[in-house]
């Protein structure tokens, strides 16, 4: 078998991430997330432990909410799903999300495509994924313009959820509400802790010799490669398709 | 698209009575049953000055309305075309400062719906605190919990009451009750406008002949209007039941860059719309 | 009623790890589903202490886990056998004070579930103002409008978050989804209930094979256990499937009138519900 | 054709309550509203005028709601429900409505079912029809013993909604919320202002010589022993059957 390439270890890591949740949302235009929660529910049948439930928003066939676009955020609301992906434009240090646009609000010079749930799910949903595959200092700043979710909360405010774990392109962190703050978990094969500072607009705490990111076991990659392909070209026929052709040209990037 | 017949066009066309200046619309979220055929009626009619409420997001119905000066003010949780990437003339709009936003979050929306739905002046949700959504937000309250004996402060919102809902739907009958299925934002959305006008892509003779389909159906008595038209959505697709116009909308993100292209774009949807020429928009 | 099947009264039996002393118990309405098939069990858990919640009003089945000693407290906005007259064994443990009345009104019921169904901790309600309702409900505030520029007291209900919602309805199939139709409080009851136990009138393969039946279901993810107890709802009837059996309601009302009517009318059921005689209770 | 039965005019006199609703509740135990409502919906269609939609609660056959037993309370939140009928155990001078006991609370001596829907519904219905055919100084008394729904508010109360009328089967009363009181409008043929005194426990409005209760035209009541009844026979059939064969028999009482 080839060697596991950049996207399947980020995919094997977001099933790693995603060890021991009962019920995960993902957005519809969120394929590696997805990819991700696929493989965690493979990998939950393969141990016996509990099933996963997967809800791809948006999607007819991969969504058993029947009560409207309401369902997902009521859902959360009950403390019915455990994880959720967030991406931003901007994402600071102190884990607060962007997602509305750069420069002064509301006339500033890029406008995004607004807050969507952010707002509201980054509060109840117990373990956020900050997922973006970029890793540039645009995206990575030391404070957002605009505060669509933020990172952490003070005393007294009703938070049960908040971020966990932010994956990019270049490496894995988590994050640490008590601070708030980062922490470099680990680099991802190929790349370096200087890149990832000069790529990071925001300070961070790490050791001095970060770990590289897991690559995914042999039978893990196999169950990517077999049944959570399958499964991914249903919903996402485009990227399951690019994914196949990497795994057969280069066994990597 | 099949050319609709006269009949359809005629209650397009009579549609135009629902539509006042000044008045707040509320419109669905693409996948779940735009109206885009009510686009063009509502265009010819004249009338300005909207405020929009997308439920809880917007696209390109909300774009062509931007794009076509009749929208004064706009409360969402996004605007985008999808796939297609942002949307052109909202973004225009909101960098030139020509409509007012309000930054919404998805449940905030779909709360201020379901107070306005339950007769309520507001209703109280979590989340919000420390955003900037909330601090650019002064229609909304935060008060402190009355129930808890620990501060805890909680946000407020108030109702939302459109004057109109627009949108689209796989099926009506000949009672004016209308098949919404799973997507029941577009009850909601129902029950809090004062008035609906619905697109149905074909009638049948009783929704309430059973109750497999009574059970996902809007009663006629939230429904002012139906009005038949078979591909209403597109080029969005309907939930359930058609497929989105991907290369139609991206057709439409290229071209209405600019206030040039985008003119050129709706005069040419608009004509295709009067069935000046065959296709759809 | 045909004998259930062995499956089912094992998973009858089983359901008693769902029992708890001290749970909140939410019940839907008389011709709303109510889950008959589930009283023995409950009762032969040995389980007390329950705190009621009518949605929004209640009657045989809170009737007898009253007379059967269960009941801690109960809130509702009535409790009525409907044609059979009142309810006998509520009625007593009133007079008596033997149990806890908090006395609602309907769409209090409602929004106290759907706040919880939204994770909000309350949400504020039109009316009440005056009631003795309200003067009698330490547990709800009244607040003035924040708003409002004059001064407009509004009632704010707490969220109601029962332990276990316990309904019967017309469906169920394999995955554990469950068909309620239009009777959507029951939906709301399970999403607002920390778990839920639902008899089915039979179990067919997959209730999201179409958009059709999807759109009156109530996915697995609320729903713990499914059962599968044809006429599970006897002696009330289940909306749109099958009428009430008033003659059994009023010989329930007419025994139940005193505690030793009611001890003989309960130890018949239980024994006709274990099987050792034939018939329905 | 024989003359009105008393039912018959409590019918007619309800059906003229009506006048000018476009949309009426009532509830599945209430026969008389429910065919003064249907004689309101035949007489709307004879008249030409907007048709009158009627909401027969827990009826399968006319109830078009779909969004279970909340959809009547939210639906006269909108203002949507111009009439619905109101009864009580206890009804006092001021219009309050005691649907729970007498007695003191919660342990009176008598428990009725409970207020049901009217704190609200009372609030929020512009014409509440208060119906109740027994007129006795038990029923009409000069104050509740519980409050189920009050009659009048205070100014700064949210009220749309609110009393409109009182009939009995003795006489019918116009509810004036500026006082708030009862005037004595009309009384029912074969009845008296003195019998109606007696057996009302609450002091009321009334001219010297009130005048009777108006009879339906010949042209209405056949519209109620003809299509009203029919209607009439497919929800509440004991009690068309009832009706019915007053007619044929008596022709009144």
């Amino acid at each position: 078998m080839t060697e596991a390439s950049k996207r399947e270890i980020m995919i094997a890591t977001i099933a790693e991430l995603l060890r021991g949740v009962r019920h995960v949302a993902v957005g519809a235009a969120s394929p590696i997330p997805a990819a991700g929660a696929m493989l965690r529910r493979a990998l939950a049948e393969e141990e016996a432990t509990p099933p996963v439930r997967l809800s791809i928003l948006g999607s007819v066939a991969h969504n058993f909410f029947t009560n409207g676009s309401v369902e997902l955020f009521d859902c959360a609301g009950q403390g019915r799903i455990d994880a959720f992906f967030l991406s931003g434009g901007q994402i600071d240090g102190q884990g607060n999300v962007n997602l509305v646009g750069v420069g002064d609000y509301p006339n500033g010079k890029v406008r995004w495509p607004g807050s969507f749930g952010s707002s509201y799910l980054y509060f109840v949903v117990p373990r956020v994924i900050l997922f973006r595959e970029e890793h540039s200092p645009r995206i990575f700043v030391e404070k957002v313009d605009f505060i669509s979710a933020p990172g952490a909360s003070p005393e007294g405010v009703y938070r049960p959820g908040g971020p966990s774990a932010l994956l990019t392109g270049l490496g894995l962190f988590d994050f640490e509400s008590s601070r708030p703050g980062f922490t470099l978990r680990s680099v991802h094969p190929g790349h370096s802790l200087e890149e990832i500072r000069a790529a990071t607009g925001f300070s961070f705490a790490h050791e001095p010799q970060p770990p590289l990111t897991q690559a995914p076991t042999p039978e893990t990659l196999a169950l990517l490669r077999g049944r959570v392909l399958d499964e991914l070209a249903e919903t996402y026929p485009g990227f399951a398709a690019e994914l196949a052709a990497e795994i057969t040209t280069t066994g990597g990037d | 698209m099949s050319r609709p017949p006269p009949s359809t066009r005629d209650q397009l066309a009579q549609a135009a009575t629902f539509f006042q200046s000044g008045m707040s619309l509320a419109l669905p979220v693409d996948y779940a049953g735009v109206s885009m055929a009510l686009t063009w009626p509502l265009l010819a009619s004249g009338t300005k000055d909207f405020d929009l409420v997308c439920v809880p997001t917007g696209g390109l119905q909300a774009d062509i309305l931007i794009g076509a000066g009749r929208v004064r003010s706009i409360e969402t949780s996004a605007m985008t075309l999808g796939e297609a990437g942002g949307a052109p003339c909202f973004n225009r709009a909101v960098r030139e400062g020509s409509i007012v936003i309000r930054d919404a979050t998805c449940p905030a929306i779909h709360a201020g719906l379901q107070a306005a739905q339950r007769g309520a002046p507001f209703t109280a949700m979590r989340g919000l605190l420390g955003t900037d959504v909330l601090a650019q937000r002064n229609d909304w309250r935060v008060i402190d919990n009355p129930f808890s004996d620990a501060p805890d402060p909680v946000v407020l919102i108030p109702a939302i009451r459109p004057d109109l809902a627009l949108f689209h739907c796989p099926l009506g009958d000949r009672q004016g009750n209308v098949w919404i299925g799973r997507r029941r934002e577009l009850a909601t959305m129902a029950y809090a406008a004062r008035r609906s006008l619905v697109t149905v892509e074909r009638l049948v003779d009783d929704l309430f002949a059973t109750e497999e389909t009574a059970a996902g159906t809007l009663p006629a008595l939230y429904v002012d209007q139906v009005i038949e038209v078979p591909q209403g959505a597109r080029p969005y697709g309907l939930w359930g039941v058609y497929g989105g116009d991907l290369p139609a909308l991206k057709r439409y993100a290229a071209e209405a860059r600019t206030p040039e292209g985008f003119a050129a774009w709706l005069e040419e949807a608009q004509a295709e719309a009067a069935g000046i020429r065959g296709g759809a928009p």
